[in-house]
């Protein structure tokens, strides 16, 4: 995998770095999660994100937090349906999105690991949407917001609405983030406490499916469940390194999140892991 | 291509009589020089002059607030605070959650100024702010100067409390004012003139951190106070 | 001197040239831009101070806390609470887009409103509430006077023991109409089964967070089956990371992979309404291996041996007909699970440490059946798992006090005496509280509708009754409609006169045991938002329109306001002691601890309980299991009874009049004897040519979209996946083998036809359906509303032909005959 | 009743039948026009672009053009630097074309963006390390530079030389034609270049993604060469065009021999990188995504049969063709190597764009299909007509061709 990381274009000053403070991420336990898209609305809901008449034109609509539905494609009474919810990877290695922005509308904070997004600056070009292979980032197509339904009495002053002509993505709430420091400064601390600064999704999740935490430091939970042996990523051969990362004990479920070629693909149970802290049973047996 | 430089030639030769060439009519020079000095001086007119006066707009604050008579402990007592930023805060509060409340609502101000019928001084302003205001329990609707477009998040706390920076420092000296300022307004943008700066031109010589608020100088101070991580889109960026 | 062309340009060229040294050029280009950054018609959302309010949600009766993000007065978020026993922290879908239902003023009535145009066209003007409370008064007093108080029917939709329902109730038998109805949910079955199993309709209440082992027979776990948040919640702690941790097992028995099946551990699937069968299969192999346990069976229950009947004679107990009647072999033929893997399960639920199996259908909208749901406890009963930790806990109801009696004036009490339109709780339905299926055929069949006005409260039946459309058209010949909906519903576009009831986030009210809970929970919402718009609590509303009828009515409600009533039952819950109004997640409710929990109420007056139940929200007695068995069974015989005696007695009173054959024949039931009394599985009777409709429609729900009386909130339509709706076409689920036989392929667009209608549904080929199935959403298809719901999709309760489930008469929803139209 | 405007001693058809020749492409301008204003003033809505196909029809046209229109720059590169006189008789069209097409372009890029007045974003917050940014610098240079080559030749419009000062200016820029020449060279080889680049940074996106050469990846240097390859191709066909609708010969033979030949060789050395460029990428890029060449294909309209159609008959066959003087030699055979050699870097163009972005990467997302709406052919189709009117008025009213007389002298009257 690391030689995959090196291939791929110059380092356009956004490369894996040493983050010098936080470096947030996200684990999504894909055995917890139901499927039942309260992250997707608890995402919109969250941070204003537009919604139209017809939300079924999936290749339009706007959905920072996307639910996919996967199936293992066997027949009845065998199929089984999963489903990977998607945020913004915030890819750590030279984020293909980053180096493309004509008007550096969006960077790598490596102070945090969040891929910024700033809609006042993006001039809509929509370089980053083809160069993202996570399908991430959206534009807005319209310039709608349901105002004269009185909708807009419930947008939330802190996270700012697009206009039209601009693209957006999954901030990791960012707003949080500035919510949480705020407070800590007002009760005189600098430094947050594990969970003090989630994402919406996070929050909302009535599985509890999905943990986000500081990836840098190694007492977060993150830290740890990232070292477990279910654990990948989407798309992780391509070297964008995200920090977004799955659990899964199903290996159908696993094997889709990347590309393999025949025989490149080894199941998770004839992995041992070093720090035995975790056992390495196949999670879903039949019965 | 060919006729072209033909005719060329033919000009030059004609060109050998005088010393300046027969084509050049200096009357005509004289004239055209005037002309376009005449177009320029018209341009610099309107650019300069007519082009501002066009694009702002300027309306007075709904009541003139007398921030250097509050201030003075003299006539006012109840604004505590030893250093000009606690002072500042006794009514520019945060919250608890560390947010700040900007201009106070006039729960505030009727904290003292609590009923309409008698006055605590006898300048005019506070009449009217009692019988408009108070008296019908509306909220003043203050023109905000240093008021930010929607996508910026300012933290105050981050600069005053933690940073230790004077208020004064951004957004001038309001303790001294006797008179509020007319607030002017780009009427394109929306921008209070505060933000983009007085200057039409956008050149400063020697520019305070008060001249303007836009997010250059934000930057430029984060260098300067080696706090470069913090120009980091997101931290004012929402 | 004149100008001359050259002079013009001369002059343009300076001018051209001038301008650019000032800031025009430039300083307009940045304008321009910025100009676009701050367009004024994008909105920008006010500032202000921050606030949390802490409520109940009430969109569904799972009750989930949670709390309300507030900017000055304006609510921009809904957040689950940590804070309260249900969902540690989450919530639902619906639940987390409750603030488009408060501000969509397009999905919401302004005020009270007189219907103007056409019924269902939804022309309404504004008139206020003194003329609303007139009309209505005006009609009612009109049928009172006329001594026609029965012409004056209820539907109810809130849940049932909540002071809202139970106002409603007084407030009909205050006016002499004995015609209360409410749509029958999941809790209907549970009660009817319980009445009949344990003696008393008890609170279904399945300890699932202590259980190891899961049979969910058809509960929609993760389709929003009993309270969500808690059931989700549960699910997480069973899937945890730590396969140390990791100690439950979920099997999901249901006919299609939805995310319950697919997400469980193992996932079996029996043809639609054959449940019973299979839970009995498990029965007969858990005798067959002896694994079940005899200490209870032998100790606690009534019925699983041979019995003696009255005449004497001998009669065989539950345990001979299942093992005559439920071998895999047979079971394998009724349900099409094959005998092994009946084995196979029957083996793990008797070897887990605690295992249980539950019942339910989907989601709670809707009941189940009677015998199924008895089948299921009967397979508790067998293995032992009734008050026990993780299986299913008998607590006793809720000590809330009952609302004091009143007498009904003469017109009421002559009105009370008139039979139910619906005909429950006669011979024929005699443990059924109400019939809405029913209550429309009959004001259907009647050439004049018997009902001249109707109340509708907190419901939808226009849209949510599973019965071919048969509530729409009652309703057409219903002369005069009343609704109470705060939502321009189907219903409510049928009536004659709104009178709004709130937001569920603007009022106060009560939400009594969510379903399925092992431990009692009161719950209180509050008003967390001025109220936006001219709306009434219903609940004051009641009380108010009592008064206005008359002083006779009035006189049933002592109370100012609704407040009050919910106090003066609230009180119960102080007098009983012992119960919590604050919860600290780090001390879970379920959680069963040797001396109690430790844990002292936290008040010491009834104002303080009050107080504190306004803020928290809740009142709750931590998990616990009853200690004597003595007085745990209401039944006549004292115990669990596999042969339901009630049921025994009611039989042999009918046959009185008749024959038992007559008398059986009557109630729907089609086996006779012991069988009769007891949990087991009988085909339906279809009465349709099968060659003529060959497959069967399946209606299912989804977690993401509101199925139920409330509207599914805009954003939820993100979540609904392109294979369920595309534009205005909502698709039907089906195995590819079923496709093929109409030469359908994935998109085509097919008509759904069954006796009652038929639907136009676009394809989505699922190998997780069944074959032979059609499997359609609930949820879309609204006729109402505004532009987000209106015509997307269809609704399949439009074609379904529900039969009666014997004995309970509720309609049995999941298995209309349909045939395919490739369009 | 225009006649005094046309150039000297050439004949050119009445105003009337001139006029009814414009009208197509009027039409098609006002088409464009049409949904120019429609995109801007409702959005982007009007496109059948999406989040998946955020690039589509319009960029597509845009890398199209681009690459036809290197015929400027390299014709004045060989032309003024390497100094082939015989070019000179060509010289004229290629900028004319050229400046057609990068007008065009720019155009069309300014609909495109979603925030037009936020264009100028590009320039002044530049980020140094997007191609597209290196692009946009110098497509505008250059665009101005074509500009300025393209003054002489309006100022020898009949009329406009017989104002000695501007005769003049334009003999004056004649002389230093030469430096123009060279700066136009210069950003034209990098803003090709970098267009090729855009795709071929694209790490993520294992269709696009190449190996390069310290910041360039390959595609880089093959999408400078295919446009020089073909872009003298489309300056031929213009040309006769031009010819066979004025029914009469405007450019001699040696100039547009020299071109096909420059042509073949170009091509021939651009088939044999590229097909070594294929085989890296099969081997190289796609594996190591985890993917194999066909799985790119195996859905959607957009098949293997591309890339056969590039590589093959609007590749190798054009090559042999330009290469073989009977071949260039022959009119016909000349017209359509030329033209496959052109409709080879129009699929070229498309491949990256439309099957980049139709094919997904997460192997659980679906292959998405795109059709353009009316709007967007409209604003597409506005170039092609512009083209044709600016070319026609060059053609009537300036000297674009100074071998015409030569070649058809008048009837002495």
């Amino acid at each position: 995998m690391k030689k995959a990381n090196d291939h791929g274009k110059p380092d356009a000053g956004h490369g894996t770095v040493q983050h010098s403070g936080q470096k947030y991420g996200m684990v999504i336990d894909l055995d917890k999660c139901t499927g039942c898209g309260t992250c997707m609305v608890a995402c919109a809901a969250e941070n204003n994100v537009a919604v139209r008449a017809d939300q079924t034109d999936k290749e339009r609509t706007i959905t920072w937090m996307n639910l996919y539905k996967i199936t293992n494609g066997k027949k009845f009474p065998h199929t089984e349906v999963s489903y990977f919810p998607r945020p913004c990877m915030h890819c750590d290695h030279h984020p293909p999105c980053v180096s493309v922005c004509v008007a550096t509308a969006t960077k790598l904070d490596f102070n945090t690991g969040i891929v910024s997004q700033i809609y006042t600056r993006c001039i809509g070009c929509r370089y980053c949407q083809a160069a993202c292979p996570y399908g991430a980032r959206y534009f807005n197509w319209w310039d709608v917001f349901p105002q004269d339904k009185g909708m807009d009495r419930y947008l939330t002053p802190e996270v700012s609405p697009r206009m039209r002509g601009v693209v957006e993505k999954c901030t990791f709430c960012h707003h949080r983030l500035m919510r949480a420091k705020r407070q800590a400064y007002a009760e005189d601390r600098r430094e947050l406490e594990e969970g003090e600064y989630i994402t919406a999704c996070t929050e909302a999740c009535p599985a509890e499916a999905i943990t986000f935490g500081d990836l840098n430091n190694s007492k977060h939970k993150v830290s740890q469940l990232i070292k477990h042996p279910y654990a990948f990523r989407l798309l992780e051969r391509l070297g964008t390194e995200p920090k977004v990362y799955y659990l899964s004990s199903r290996d159908w479920v696993r094997r889709l999140a990347d590309n393999f070629l025949p025989g490149e693909y080894e199941p998770v149970v004839n992995r041992t892991w070093a720090e035995d802290e975790w056992s390495t049973k196949p999670g879903r047996d039949r019965f | 291509m060919k006729n072209q430089s033909n005719s060329a030639e033919n000009g030059t030769q004609s060109s050998n009589g005088g010393l300046v060439p027969k084509w050049i009519n200096l009357s005509l020079i004289v004239q055209d020089v005037s002309f376009f000095g005449l177009g320029l001086i018209g341009a610099l007119i309107v650019g300069w002059a007519v082009f501002p006066a066009i694009l702002y707009s300027k309306q007075p604050q709904p009541i003139n607030f007398n921030h250097a008579l509050h201030l003075d402990s003299e006539v006012v007592d109840g604004i505590e605070g030893d250093t000009p930023e606690e002072k500042c805060q006794s009514c520019h509060s945060f919250r608890e959650d560390g947010s700040f409340a900007g201009i106070p609502k006039l729960e505030k101000c009727t904290e003292c100024h609590d009923d309409p019928e008698s006055p605590l001084g006898e300048t005019p302003e506070e009449k009217a702010f009692l019988v408009d205001y108070v008296g019908h329990e509306k909220e003043v609707p203050w023109l905000v100067y240093s008021k930010q477009p929607d996508c910026v998040y300012f933290s105050h706390i981050a600069h005053v409390k933690m940073g230790k920076m004077a208020c004064a420092a951004c957004h001038g000296n309001f303790a001294g004012n006797e008179k509020l300022p007319l607030y002017v307004e780009n009427r394109l943008t929306g921008y209070s003139i505060n933000i983009w700066g007085k200057n039409i031109s956008g050149l400063y010589l020697n520019k305070t951190y008060a001249d303007r608020m836009k997010m250059d100088d934000c930057a430029q101070c984060h260098t300067e106070k080696g706090q470069e991580q913090n120009n980091a889109c997101f931290v004012c960026h929402k | 001197m004149k100008i001359t062309r050259r002079n013009f340009i001369a002059s343009v060229v300076g001018g051209v040239a001038g301008i650019q040294v000032t800031p025009l050029p430039w300083k307009l280009t940045d304008d321009v831009a910025i100009w676009t950054q701050n367009w004024p018609w994008v909105p920008v959302p006010s500032t202000g101070a921050v606030t949390e309010e802490n409520t109940v949600c009430n969109l569904c009766p799972g009750g989930c806390g949670i709390s309300v993000r507030k900017i000055d007065e304006r609510a921009v978020k809904i957040e689950g609470r940590t804070d309260y026993p249900i969902n540690p922290g989450g919530i639902c879908p619906v639940g987390m887009g409750g603030l488009q239902l408060l501000y969509d003023d397009d999905m919401r009535f302004p005020g009270p409103m007189k219907r103007v145009g056409a019924r269902g066209e939804g022309e309404f003007v504004n008139i206020t509430w003194g003329e609303a409370y007139d009309i209505l008064a005006g009609r009612i007093t009109t049928l009172r006077k006329a001594g026609k108080p029965e012409a004056i029917a209820a539907v109810d939709g809130n849940v049932a023991g909540t002071t809202t329902s139970l106002l409603i109730e007084r407030f009909m038998q205050a006016v002499g109409s004995p015609n209360y109805i409410k749509p029958a949910s999941i809790i209907d079955t549970y009660e009817t089964g319980n009445l009949l199993m344990l003696g008393k309709s008890n609170p279904m209440a399945y300890d699932l967070e202590n259980a190891d082992y899961v049979l969910s027979f058809g509960a929609g776990l993760l389709e929003g089956w009993g309270a969500p948040g808690r059931v989700m919640n549960a699910w997480g702690m069973w899937h945890d990371a730590n396969p140390a941790k990791r100690k439950t097992k979920v099997v999901q028995i249901e006919s299609r992979a939805s995310n319950t099946a697919s997400k469980a551990d193992f996932w079996v699937a029996p043809r639609p309404g054959t449940d019973g069968a299979l839970a009995l299969g498990i029965v007969h192999v858990l005798i067959k291996k002896g694994r079940i346990d005899g200490r209870f069976v032998n100790g606690f229950t009534y019925g699983f041996n041979d019995l003696t009947s009255t005449e004497g004679q001998n009669q065989p107990g539950f345990k001979t007909i299942v093992l005559k009647k439920y071998s895999p072999a047979q079971v394998e033929r009724i349900t099409g699970v094959d005998a092994k893997t009946i084995i196979a399960l029957a083996d793990a639920f008797s070897k887990a440490k605690a295992p249980v199996a539950i019942y339910g259908k989907g989601k709670n909208n809707l009941n189940g059946s009677l015998y199924e749901f008895m089948a299921v406890q009967s397979l508790n009963a067998v293995a032992g798992r009734i008050n026990r930790p993780g299986g299913v806990l008998l607590p006793s109801s809720l000590p809330l006090s009952p609302l004091p009696d009143f007498e009904p004036d003469e017109v009421a009490a002559n009105g009370l005496k008139k039979p139910r339109i619906d005909g429950a709780g006669t011979p024929a339905y005699p443990f059924a509280q109400s019939l809405i299926n029913h209550f429309a055929d009959a004001i259907n069949k009647s050439a004049k509708s018997p009902v001249d006005t109707l109340l509708v409260f907190s419901a939808n039946p226009f849209f949510t009754v599973p019965d071919g459309g048969g509530f729409k058209n009652a309703l057409e010949k219903i002369p005069f409609i009343v609704s109470f909906s705060p939502y321009r519903d189907e219903t409510a576009n049928m009536a004659d006169l709104i009178l709004p009831d709130h937001n569920y986030l603007e009022k106060m009210e009560d939400n009594v045991w969510p379903v399925g809970l092992q431990y009692p929970l009161y719950g209180l919402s509050r008003p967390v938002v001025e109220p936006i718009n001219n709306t009434q609590n219903v609940g004051d509303v009641v009380i108010s329109l009592s008064k206005a009828v008359g002083d006779e009515t009035g006189s049933a409600f002592p109370w100012e306001n609704f407040e009050e009533a919910l106090q003066v039952r609230a009180k119960g819950l102080f007098d009983a002691g012992g119960g919590l109004v604050r919860y600290d997640s780090s001390n879970p409710a379920w959680k069963f601890k040797a001396f109690g929990n430790g844990q002292k109420p936290s008040y010491s007056s009834f104002d303080e309980m009050w107080e504190a139940m306004k803020s928290g929200g809740m009142w709750y007695r931590p998990v616990k299991l009853a200690t004597s068995w003595q007085g745990l069974f209401e039944t006549p015989s004292g115990k669990f009874e596999f042969v339901s005696q009630k049921l025994q007695q009611v039989i042999s009173e009918n046959s009185r009049q008749t024959s038992e054959k007559a008398a059986l024949d009557q109630m729907g039931i089609r086996v006779a004897g012991v069988e009769a009394l007891m949990g087991h599985y009988e085909a339906p009777k279809l009465g349709v040519d099968r060659s003529k409709y060959p497959l069967f429609m399946v209606p299912y729900e989804m977690i993401n979209l509101s199925g139920g009386w409330i509207p599914t909130p805009p954003f939820l339509y993100k979540t609904i996946f392109a294979g369920q709706l595309l534009k205005n076409e909502s698709f039907a689920a089906m195995n590819p083998a079923t496709a093929a036989k109409y030469k359908l392929h994935q998109g085509d667009r097919a008509v759904v036809k069954s006796p009652l209608g038929q639907l136009q549904v676009r394809v989505d080929l699922f190998e997780g359906a069944m074959p032979g199935r059609v499997y359609m959403p609930l949820g879309f298809g609204h006729t109402a509303y505004d532009e987000y719901q209106k015509g997307k999709g269809v609704n399949p309760n439009n074609i379904v032909k529900a039969l009666n489930d014997p004995v309970s008469g509720y309609p049995l929803w999941w298995n209309t005959p349909v045939k395919l139209i490739k369009v | 009743m225009d006649s005094p405007l046309l150039p000297h001693g050439v004949k050119r058809c009445t105003p009337g039948v001139f006029f009814l020749w414009t009208l197509p492409w009027l039409a098609l301008l006002a088409w464009g026009g049409l949904s120019a204003v429609l995109c801007l003033w409702k959005g982007l809505n009007q496109t059948n672009m999406s989040n998946v196909f955020a690039f589509a029809l319009w960029i597509v046209f845009d890398l199209a053009v681009i690459g036809l229109g290197a015929g400027a720059f390299f014709t004045g590169f060989l032309t003024y630097i390497v100094g082939r006189k015989e070019l000179k008789s060509i010289i004229n069209t290629a900028v004319v074309i050229g400046f057609i097409c990068y007008s065009g372009a720019m155009a069309m890029l300014g609909i495109d963006i979603g925030q037009p007045v936020r264009g100028w974003f590009i320039f002044w917050h530049a980020n140094i390390h997007s191609m597209l940014v290196e692009v946009s610098f110098c497509i505008t240079c250059y665009l101005i530079v074509l500009a300025i080559e393209f003054i002489p030749l309006i100022l020898g419009n009949r009329q406009i030389s017989k104002v000695k000062e501007l005769r003049l200016l334009g003999h004056n820029l004649h002389e230093i034609m030469a430096v123009f020449a060279a700066t136009g060279t210069f950003l034209s080889f990098f803003h090709q270049g970098s267009l090729g680049g855009m795709f071929g940074v694209m790490y993520a996106r294992p269709f696009a993604a190449r190996e390069g050469f310290y910041i360039w990846p390959w595609t880089f240097f093959l999408f400078v060469l295919s446009a020089i390859a073909c872009g003298p191709c489309f300056t031929i066909l213009c040309t006769k065009l031009a010819e066979f609708l004025g029914r009469k010969k405007l450019v001699p033979d040696d100039a547009i021999q020299f071109l096909a030949k420059m042509s073949g060789w170009l091509l021939a050395l651009y088939m044999v990188l590229k097909t070594f460029d294929y085989l890296g990428w099969i081997y190289g890029v796609v594996p190591r995504a985890g993917l194999t060449f066909m799985d790119f294909f195996n859905e959607g309209p957009y098949g293997v049969w591309l890339i056969v159609a590039e590589m093959i008959f609007c590749g190798f066959l054009p090559a042999i063709i330009l290469l073989t003087p009977a071949g260039r030699k022959s009119q016909g055979w000349l017209i359509l190597a030329s033209l496959l050699n052109c409709t080879g870097i129009v699929l070229n163009r498309f491949l990256f764009i439309i099957v980049t972005l139709a094919v997904p990467v997460m192997p659980f997302d679906r292959f998405w299909g795109y059709l353009p709406t009316w709007q967007e052919w409209g604003i597409g189709l506005a170039v092609i007509g512009y083209g044709f009117l600016v070319f026609s008025l060059a053609y009537r009213y300036l000297p674009m061709f100074p071998k015409e007389t030569e070649l058809n002298p008048l009837p002495v009257e």
